[in-house]
Order: C-alpha cells, then sequence, then structure tokens
C-alpha cells in the first residue's frame, strides 16, 4: 500500500472511530443520567430504547442555521470549533489499541498527547473572545485560567508515569505495564501503574483530566446557570454539533490516554500477548468505557465549584502532591 | 438539630451522594409514557369545562361572574308553541352562541359554580392544544362534546 | 401609646392600631416606633387614594366624606410578638410629597418606589426615585382611582344579550352571588 | 485590601486597572426564575454594585382587584405566588371573614391547614430541585420534583386544580361542585382515599429528605459554595423586611403561625426551624428541614380533622362592610398579607399585596455588593423568590 493510501485509512480510521465513540458516549451519558435522575431517557429515536438520539440531534442541529454574531470577530468565531475538534482528534494518533495497533507510535507520545489536548482550550479560547459576549468572554477566560492551573498538575503526573516507565513512548509505556511484574505459581503475573503505586498520580489525572474538558465540577467556562453556556452561548448549527461532538470526543480521548498511562492500556492480566492485536482494541475500549462512566456519574451528581476554588485546589493541593508524586515515582522504580 | 458541621471524613458527603445516585440508577423511574399511556386525572380535574345545552338558559351568569370576560353568550326569545291545545304560548330563551376563549380562561371554575341550572361541568379532558391562539375560542359543538367526559363525583372521605 | 407616638387620632379596627400622624411628624413618629416600641419589622408601605371620582371600580358608599387626599399606610411589626400597628399620613393631592424612611428602614427602599410610580407621591429624601414596575416613558400613576384600567374598557362587557336588557349593577348583585 | 499589599502590588493594581464591565443578568437567563434583570457591574467576575430590575411580569393585581368581586380576587391571588398557590389564599379569605365577621367551621379550618401546608411542601421541594441546579447539581432538580408531584397530585384530588386551586370560599372551603340543584349534591369534601395516599406521600416526602441529605446537604462541594456565601445578619434581615426562612436562617425566631396563627395551628405539635449563620448553606437546610416539619403537621392534621359542614352560612349576597383590615399569613416563602379597604359593596376599594418575594428579593444590591459573579447565583437562589410574586 502506498503512503497515501495508508495516510487515508488511518484518517478515516481515527475519524470514524473518534465519532462512533462520542456518539456512543453522548448515548451512554443521555441515558444513565436520564436513569440517576428517575428518567427514561431518550425512548422513540430509532426504536428500541431511543439508541438513534445522538444521530437525531446531531442531524437536528445540521439543519439549524449557522449564526455569526453581526459584532463577532467572524473568522475566528468559524474556527474555533474546527480546533476543538481538531485537538480531539489528533490525540488518537498516539493511542495504541494492540501491540501493533496504533497509527503513529511517536517517541515522545506522552508529551504529545498533553501538548495536543491542551490545544481544544485554545479553541475555546478562541470561541470565548470572538462571539463578542460578555458570558462567553467570561467563559473563555475562565477556560483558559483552568488551562494554565490545570495543565501543570497533568503535566507532574504524567511525568510520574514517565519517570516509572523510563520511556515516553506510548506503545512502550503499555509495554512496561504488561511486563512480568512477579510470578505466582509459575504465572507471571502483570500490573498497571495503577497498582504499581501511581494511584496519586492516576487521581491527579482524572481530576485535571475533568478539570481540562470542563465537566462538572469544573464546568465553570460552561456553567449554564451562571454563564448561559459560556462560550457556547452564540454558537448554533453545525458549529455548536462540532463543539459538542469535540467535547464527547476529548472526554473519550482522555479517557483513552488515562487508560493507556494507567490501567495498562490494551493490556489486560490474563490475555496472553499473541491475541492482543485482536482482543486489545476492546479491552482498551473497556477501560475506556470504565473511566466515561466514572465522569458521567460525577456530573450527575455534584454541583460545580467556584473558579477560584478550583484555582486554589490546583495550587495548593495538586501541584504539591504532583512533584511528591515524581519523587515517590522514582522509589518505585527502584524497589519495584 | 441533625445538621452538624463538624469535621467528618474527608468527602464523605461526595462518596454518599455517588452511592445514591448509584442506586438511583437501578431504580424503576416513574415514567408515564404519555401518548401511548396516558395518565388518568383525578375526576375533580379543571380540565376543560363542558356544556349542557339543554339546560342552559341564556341566564348570562357564567358570563358576568368570569373575572376575565372570556365566556361569549349571545341569545334570543323563542314563542313556544302551548304544549296542550289552548294553553298560552310560551317564550323560551334559546341560545344562540355559547363560545369560552381558553386562551383567556384562568380554570378558576367560578362560571361552573355560578350556574343555577346544571348546564356547566367540568372535564378532566386536557388534550385540546391549537397551533394557533385564535383557534381556541371553543364554540358551543366543541363544548358539548366532552359533555361524556364529564366524571361520577369521587366519593367522599368517611369523615 | 398612640398619643406618645404624636396621632393626630387612632383606631383599632381588627386589632391592629391605625394611627395617623401629621405628614411632617411622619419620619420621627416612624423612628419612635421602632425604637421606644419595638416595632423593628418594616412589614410594607403604599398608599390609598380616596378619590371622588373613580374610573374603575364601584366608587365609594359615601362620596362626599372624601377629599382629594392621598394616605400613605406603613405597617410596622414586631418579630417577638405579634404586637403591630399601621401608620398613615394624609398627603394632599396637589402636594404629593412626604418624608422618605428609607434611613430608618432599608427595606422601605422599593416600597417608596412602588408608591411613588402607582401614585405619584414624592418621598423626599429617597436615594434612588426611580420607576419600580413600570416601563420607561409610562405616563400616569396606575393605582390612582382616574386612572382607567384599559383592559376592561376596551373590551365590551360579555354579559350583554337581547334576552335581557344590559345589566346594572342591581341586577347582578341579585343573582350573583351564591 | 489595599492596606494588606505591598507598595510595588499597589503600584502595578494602578497599572492594570481595567474599566468595569456591565453585565446584564436577565431578564432571559437560567436563574433568575423568570424575568427578573440584574445590571451588574462587574470588575472582572468581582461584582461592584448590582441593580435589579423588576416588573416585567407585573400583572397588577392590585388594580385588577378593584374591578372584581371578592369571589373573583381568589382566583386572581392564587397566581401571585404559583408555587404555593393554596397558601395565598388562605390569607385573602381569613381577610374577607374578618371584615364581614364570618368564621370558616373547623373541618374548613383543618382543610386549609393540610393543604397550606402541602402548598408549603410543594414550594420548598421547588427549592430543593432549582437550588442545587443553580450550583450546579442536576439530580436533586428530578428527585424533589418527582415527589413533589404526589403532592400536587392531593392537591388536584381535593381541589381540582394543582397550581391555582380556588378552593377558599368567605366562610370556609367550596362546599359543592356547581350552583345548580345537581350539582349542589356533589359535594367538595376530601375525596376517599385521601387519608391514605397523604400518608403514603408523606412517606415519600421525607424519604425524598434524606436522599437529599445524602445527595445535597453532606456534599462536600455545596458546602464550599454555600457556606459563608451571603450572610445576612439578623438586625439587616429584618431592616429588609425579610421573613420566612430568609429570617429565620439569620436566627430570628419568628414564626407566624406560632406567633399569629389564622389556622389552628395552636393544636398541632411543630417546631420552628432557627438556623444562625445566616448564610446560603443555612437558608437550604432550614427549608429541608421545614418540609419536615409541614409533613409532620400534615400527618397530625389528617388524624385530627373533625367532622361538620365545609362552609358557615354565608348571605347569598356578600355585602362586606366598611373596613380596613390586615392579614398576614406565613407563606412558604415569608409573611405574606392583604391590606384590605373596604368601603362596602361586593368589591374591594384598594387592595393592597404585601408580598413575600418582593420584600425578600430587595435585599439583592446589598447582598451582592463585592461578591462573585458565581456566588451572585448561589445568593439570589438561596433567597427563594418567586417572579410572579415579586411583580405581583
Amino acid at each position: 500500500m502506498s503512503f497515501w493510501a495508508t495516510l487515508g485509512l488511518q484518517v478515516v480510521a481515527v475519524l470514524a472511530v473518534m465519532l462512533g465513540l462520542a456518539l456512543v458516549t453522548i448515548y451512554a451519558e443521555l441515558k444513565i443520567s436520564a436513569h440517576m435522575q428517575s428518567r427514561i431517557g431518550p425512548y422513540y429515536a430509532g426504536g428500541r430504547w431511543g439508541w438513534a438520539q445522538p444521530l437525531a440531534d446531531g442531524l437536528k442541529f445540521l439543519q439549524k442555521e449557522d449564526l455569526v454574531p453581526r459584532l463577532a470577530d467572524s473568522t475566528v468565531y468559524r474556527l474555533a470549533p474546527y480546533v476543538v475538534i481538531v485537538a480531539a482528534l489528533a490525540v488518537w494518533v498516539v493511542i495504541p489499541f494492540g501491540p501493533s495497533l496504533v497509527v503513529r507510535d511517536l517517541d515522545l507520545g506522552a508529551f504529545y498527547v498533553l501538548a495536543v489536548s491542551s490545544l481544544s482550550t485554545l479553541g475555546v479560547l478562541m470561541a470565548g473572545w470572538a462571539s463578542a459576549n460578555k458570558y462567553s468572554l467570561i467563559g473563555g477566560l475562565r477556560a483558559a485560567a483552568q488551562l494554565i492551573a490545570y495543565e501543570l498538575p497533568l503535566l507532574l503526573a504524567v511525568l510520574a508515569v514517565v519517570v516509572q516507565a523510563g520511556t515516553m513512548s506510548l506503545s512502550e509505556i503499555v509495554a512496561v505495564q504488561a511486563e512480568p511484574w512477579f510470578v505466582v505459581a509459575g504465572v507471571p503475573i502483570s500490573a498497571p501503574f495503577i497498582v504499581k503505586g501511581q494511584i496519586i498520580g492516576f487521581t491527579i489525572f482524572m481530576i485535571a483530566a475533568i478539570a481540562e474538558l470542563s465537566r462538572i465540577p469544573f464546568d465553570m467556562p460552561i456553567a449554564e446557570s451562571e454563564l448561559t453556556m459560556g462560550y457556547l452561548t452564540e454558537y448554533s448549527g453545525i458549529r455548536f454539533t462540532m463543539f459538542f461532538l469535540g467535547e464527547y470526543a476529548s472526554m473519550v480521548a482522555m479517557s483513552a490516554i488515562a487508560a493507556t498511562l494507567y490501567l495498562g492500556g490494551y493490556a489486560l492480566p490474563g490475555v496472553p500477548a499473541a491475541t492482543l492485536n485482536v482482543v486489545g482494541p476492546f479491552v482498551l475500549l473497556g477501560k475506556v468505557a470504565l473511566l466515561v462512566f466514572l465522569m458521567i456519574w460525577f456530573r450527575w451528581t455534584w454541583p460545580r465549584l467556584r473558579e477560584d476554588q478550583l484555582q486554589a485546589m490546583a495550587w495548593r493541593w495538586l501541584i504539591p502532591l504532583g512533584l511528591l508524586n515524581i519523587v515517590l515515582a522514582g522509589i518505585f522504580k527502584v524497589v519495584l | 438539630m441533625a445538621y452538624d458541621k463538624s469535621i467528618r471524613p474527608p468527602f464523605a458527603g461526595l462518596w454518599k451522594g455517588m452511592w445514591a445516585t448509584l442506586k438511583a440508577l437501578f431504580r424503576r423511574p416513574p415514567t408515564v409514557f404519555y401518548p401511548e399511556e396516558k395518565e388518568i386525572p383525578v375526576p375533580r380535574a379543571r380540565g376543560v369545562i363542558s356544556l349542557d345545552t339543554e339546560a342552559c338558559t341564556v341566564c348570562m351568569l357564567c358570563a358576568r361572574e368570569c373575572p376575565d370576560w372570556c365566556i361569549y353568550i349571545e341569545g334570543h326569545k323563542e314563542e313556544v308553541p302551548p304544549s296542550k291545545p289552548g294553553g298560552r304560548p310560551r317564550t323560551r330563551a334559546k341560545l344562540d352562541r355559547f363560545d369560552i376563549d381558553f386562551a383567556l380562561c384562568m380554570y378558576c371554575g367560578i362560571c361552573v359554580e355560578v350556574c343555577p341550572f346544571d348546564a356547566l361541568f367540568w372535564s378532566p379532558e386536557y388534550e385540546y392544544s391549537e397551533y394557533s391562539i385564535a383557534d381556541l375560542l371553543h364554540p358551543v359543538e366543541r363544548l358539548t362534546e366532552w359533555l361524556d367526559t364529564v366524571p361520577e363525583p369521587p366519593a367522599l372521605e368517611s369523615s | 401609646m398612640a398619643s406618645r407616638l404624636g396621632a393626630v387620632r387612632w383606631v383599632a379596627e381588627f386589632g391592629t392600631p391605625r394611627i395617623y400622624v401629621d405628614r411632617d411628624r411622619w419620619v420621627e413618629t416612624l423612628r419612635r416606633a421602632r425604637d421606644e416600641e419595638g416595632l423593628r419589622f418594616f412589614s410594607w408601605l403604599s398608599a390609598i387614594d380616596w378619590a371622588k371620582e373613580s374610573a374603575v371600580g364601584e366608587g365609594v358608599a359615601d362620596p362626599d366624606s372624601l377629599e382629594e387626599r392621598f394616605e400613605v399606610v406603613c405597617r410596622l411589626s414586631s418579630v417577638e410578638s405579634a404586637d403591630a400597628m399601621h401608620f398613615l399620613a394624609v398627603v394632599p393631592k396637589d402636594d404629593p410629597v412626604i418624608d422618605s424612611i428609607v434611613p430608618l428602614f432599608a427595606g422601605a427602599a422599593w416600597h417608596e418606589r412602588e408608591a411613588h410610580e402607582m401614585f405619584g407621591i414624592d418621598f423626599r429624601g429617597h436615594p434612588y426615585l426611580a420607576k419600580l414596575y413600570l416601563p420607561d416613558g409610562f405616563e400616569g400613576h396606575p393605582l390612582r382611582k382616574d386612572f382607567p384600567l384599559l383592559s376592561r374598557e376596551v373590551k365590551p362587557w360579555p354579559g350583554t344579550v337581547d334576552v335581557e336588557d344590559k345589566p346594572s349593577l342591581e341586577n347582578v348583585e341579585a343573582g350573583g352571588e351564591r | 485590601m489595599t492596606g494588606l499589599m505591598h507598595r510595588s502590588e499597589v503600584a502595578v493594581s494602578v497599572e492594570l486597572q481595567t474599566p468595569d464591565m456591565t453585565l446584564n443578568i436577565g431578564p432571559q437567563h437560567p436563574s433568575t426564575h423568570g424575568v427578573l434583570r440584574l445590571v451588574a457591574k462587574v470588575d472582572g467576575e468581582r461584582i461592584e454594585e448590582v441593580e435589579p430590575v423588576i416588573g416585567y411580569m407585573h400583572r397588577g393585581y392590585e388594580k385588577l382587584a378593584e374591578v372584581r368581586t371578592y369571589a373573583q380576587i381568589t382566583a386572581l391571588v392564587n397566581r401571585i405566588d404559583w408555587v404555593a398557590g393554596f397558601a395565598s389564599e388562605v390569607p385573602f379569605i381569613v381577610a374577607v371573614e374578618r371584615l364581614t365577621g364570618i368564621e370558616a367551621p373547623p373541618r374548613a379550618q383543618w382543610i386549609r391547614l393540610i393543604l397550606t401546608e402541602m402548598a408549603r411542601i410543594a414550594s420548598h421541594l421547588v427549592f430543593m430541585s432549582s437550588y442545587p441546579l443553580e450550583l450546579g447539581a442536576t439530580t436533586p432538580l428530578m428527585w424533589a420534583l418527582r415527589e413533589r408531584e404526589r403532592v400536587l397530585d392531593l392537591i388536584e384530588s381535593v381541589t381540582g386544580g394543582r397550581f391555582h386551586p380556588n378552593f377558599n370560599r368567605v366562610g370556609g372551603v367550596k362546599p359543592a361542585a356547581g350552583g345548580g340543584s345537581k350539582t349542589k349534591k356533589i359535594s367538595m369534601d376530601l375525596p376517599a382515599g385521601f387519608f391514605a395516599q397523604t400518608k403514603t406521600a408523606m412517606e415519600k416526602v421525607l424519604h425524598v429528605c434524606d436522599e437529599l441529605d445524602e445527595l445535597v446537604t453532606g456534599n462536600e462541594f455545596i458546602k464550599a459554595r454555600t457556606v459563608g456565601i451571603g450572610v445576612i445578619p439578623p438586625d439587616k434581615a429584618i431592616e429588609y423586611g425579610l421573613s420566612g426562612p430568609n429570617l429565620r436562617a439569620s436566627g430570628v425566631d419568628f414564626d407566624l403561625r406560632k406567633v399569629e396563627p389564622i389556622l389552628p395551628y395552636d393544636e398541632v405539635d411543630f417546631d420552628v426551624v432557627v438556623t444562625t449563620s445566616g448564610d446560603c448553606y443555612d437558608r437550604y437546610v432550614c427549608r429541608l428541614e421545614e418540609i419536615r416539619q409541614s409533613a409532620r403537621i400534615v400527618l397530625q392534621a389528617i388524624d385530627k380533622i373533625p367532622s361538620g359542614p365545609l362552609q358557615a352560612k354565608v348571605p347569598r349576597v356578600l355585602k362586606v362592610p366598611e373596613g380596613q383590615v390586615y392579614v398576614r399569613h406565613e407563606n412558604p416563602k415569608g409573611e405574606f398579607g392583604y391590606y384590605i379597604v373596604s368601603e362596602g359593596g361586593r368589591m374591594p376599594y384598594r387592595l393592597k399585596i404585601r408580598s413575600t418575594s418582593f420584600s425578600n428579593l430587595s435585599i439583592l444590591p446589598w447582598l451582592l455588593e463585592g461578591q462573585l459573579v458565581p456566588d451572585l447565583v448561589a445568593i439570589m437562589g438561596s433567597l427563594d423568590f418567586v417572579l410572579g410574586d415579586v411583580d405581583r
């Protein structure tokens, strides 16, 4: 296969996976939230259980007029959703679904993931600024402040994993976790990093990831009861759909990163390495589903914090903890 | 009081809430699937006003007592031939128009209450929405249709 | 107690004294009621238009007893017991001015603004006597008795029928009530 | 603030001074509960001053009442605070009863008491649902409204209306379905099964209170957002005429049901809920506990309700004599009262409505000064106002 054909195939594959997963996540959120709230949720679209509701919503949004406020900075306003969705998309490039199922195995995978995932906040800031709406502006600035506050703990948490794994390539990080840890009765047992001392790191990563995804309890950039959806206020139609899809795609992507870094990625103790190219994607998706469920569960249980409380939490607690965690990771690397 | 603000284990409240929503996830929702199954309103429910034209004597009490003047009645007097030969011809009020503007109606029920001839009743029927506000002015034909849906009054709590 | 507060006259009706004071002594009386009688809770403030001509409603039983005047009513009550008093001050229609009690009760600010726009009474010393409910540019004072209630003027009385004449007040009364 | 700063910091802050922004919150905004508009001058997210603009829902009840008979006004007044429609009918009817010298028979009074407390539960459950929503928690909304539905169903089964019962009549409660010879026989007494259903509903209401305790009351994030936020000291609360749970949360033990009952509250056993700190959290807790107390009252009342007629003897044409009377009652939101000036005749000469939310909301400019925009939402929500009640 030629280079371009392969590339095209990969792009299509990533797009399909991302959009598919985003739609499934949206459906899961609709259904789970409904049942947590003594509701049924979508029921009619698509016949059984309303499975086609996200599609129907998407189609409905596509028919809507794509409005641009008169005073908006039109170019930036139009560009912003693409930035968000590209950021969510680009993460998938380095996520390994199996030993050889990875689009590009970058040596600096962990670094790349962090860099790209924070790009979406740039899109949010663009949207907030360009909308020419005060609520949007406040929302965009909150998102930017949040990014600065949470990029550091995120980085520190990932750094600890990198220290412990001794590599920045995500494929190799998974491979390290799949290595036998100790042998019980002749059976080699492997363990993901969350077991091998990274529980603090995992917690920090998840908190920071939720903050970066601006989901409850850290959804201040959107905050519908304060800012009437913040940076999304002026968006409609297809551009709103892109934000919406991007949000859920980022959620899945972040979960995939967390699963790869802390939960052993596509590897599962007990699953033979030879079958991982087939079973691996499902193992990874299972772990992603778990994390996504956790995020949905948080969202429909907890209220929103305040921006300054979030900042205080990041700077006072998460960053010192993250630093401590790196030290611990060094110790674990020597001991374990 | 039950609400102390003392220090508890860290984030106990957060986990408690998570447990509560998790329990709710597996509970049966009380949803009624509206167009397919319908809730039966209580017999006293003030859904819509129905009219018994036979009983109405065009006395105008309801129209006058209505707080927002949403009942429009027109009528005329009619000579009724004597019931038996040689009797006196009687005059009777005949109803020409009885419209209720349900866009204005505030469902207070005063018209039903003041009607001295049992011509107005509450029906719990509620599915009479219209696309245009003007269509909510329901004429006498529609008001009489609802007469069949007037339920039996409920039994009373023995006191 | 009423004389202690400087009442012109007072009436006790349904357990609550109504104390009429001179409008020059309005603020002073309320202050003394608050400080000396323990009526610390500001309940409400409004006004009554005792105009003869009434564009709406039934008018009053004895029109000759009325003058061209407003009465500003304020109710203070206690937060320890059921004690309460109504304070009334007469404000003539041609000079509708009375002192503001906002310095005494901060909560009176909105009530005075409401009375200002609804009756056209000026509250001297009010920090911000702007319209509260009505839109900018609204003319007239809706709760004055000479202000017509448009919805009732525009819409014809639906009780007309050729069976009988348009009902007068009397025949509505005769059959109207249970 | 400046006093604590180092000199160099002051210099920086002066240099970086940014122009204030005017933020228009409302009239269409998710957390203004309808059409309230707040013109806030903000410096970043810090509010410097705020001016509430009300009147978008002003329906002019006081003027409308001047051209309506007392029976017609009863249908109007339950629309003032529609969240607790029944509770706003009672003081009006009692005021007319005082003027005419008619007293409602005991059974009618107890029915009024039961339905008033149910209205209180319904109203507080709306607060329980909307307040966490303003703080970002969506699930309590559905849970609280789920149980509120039962209470509304009960009110409907008795009165025929869920929100606007129009069930009180001068001298009692609506005795019969209509005025005709046939409908006169249809008594509007409590329908069969009402007591049993009430028991179940109250159990469910108490259960949802416990659920809300689990989900909301103990939640650290809720506490972080509400404890110490929007503190109203008792003297300020009194000065602004705050009443109801807003006043009691500030530590003022004042409940009209105890002080000046117009319904047989002295025959039931209940506690007045008073909390001390006057912050948003206490206002929340106060209301939650009041739901429990109301459920307690209802459960006692269905055991104690006497039998008898629903309405006292009332003349066919009700002539209200001259007089001025003010009757107030503990509405779910606080002191709710009607000042009726009667000059005789079938209509009041003047009706002044002392609506609770109007006074409760007037403290907002004082309370919001110097707060953050997210706290604005938390504070505004904690005052539990209904715009229909503010604007009348």
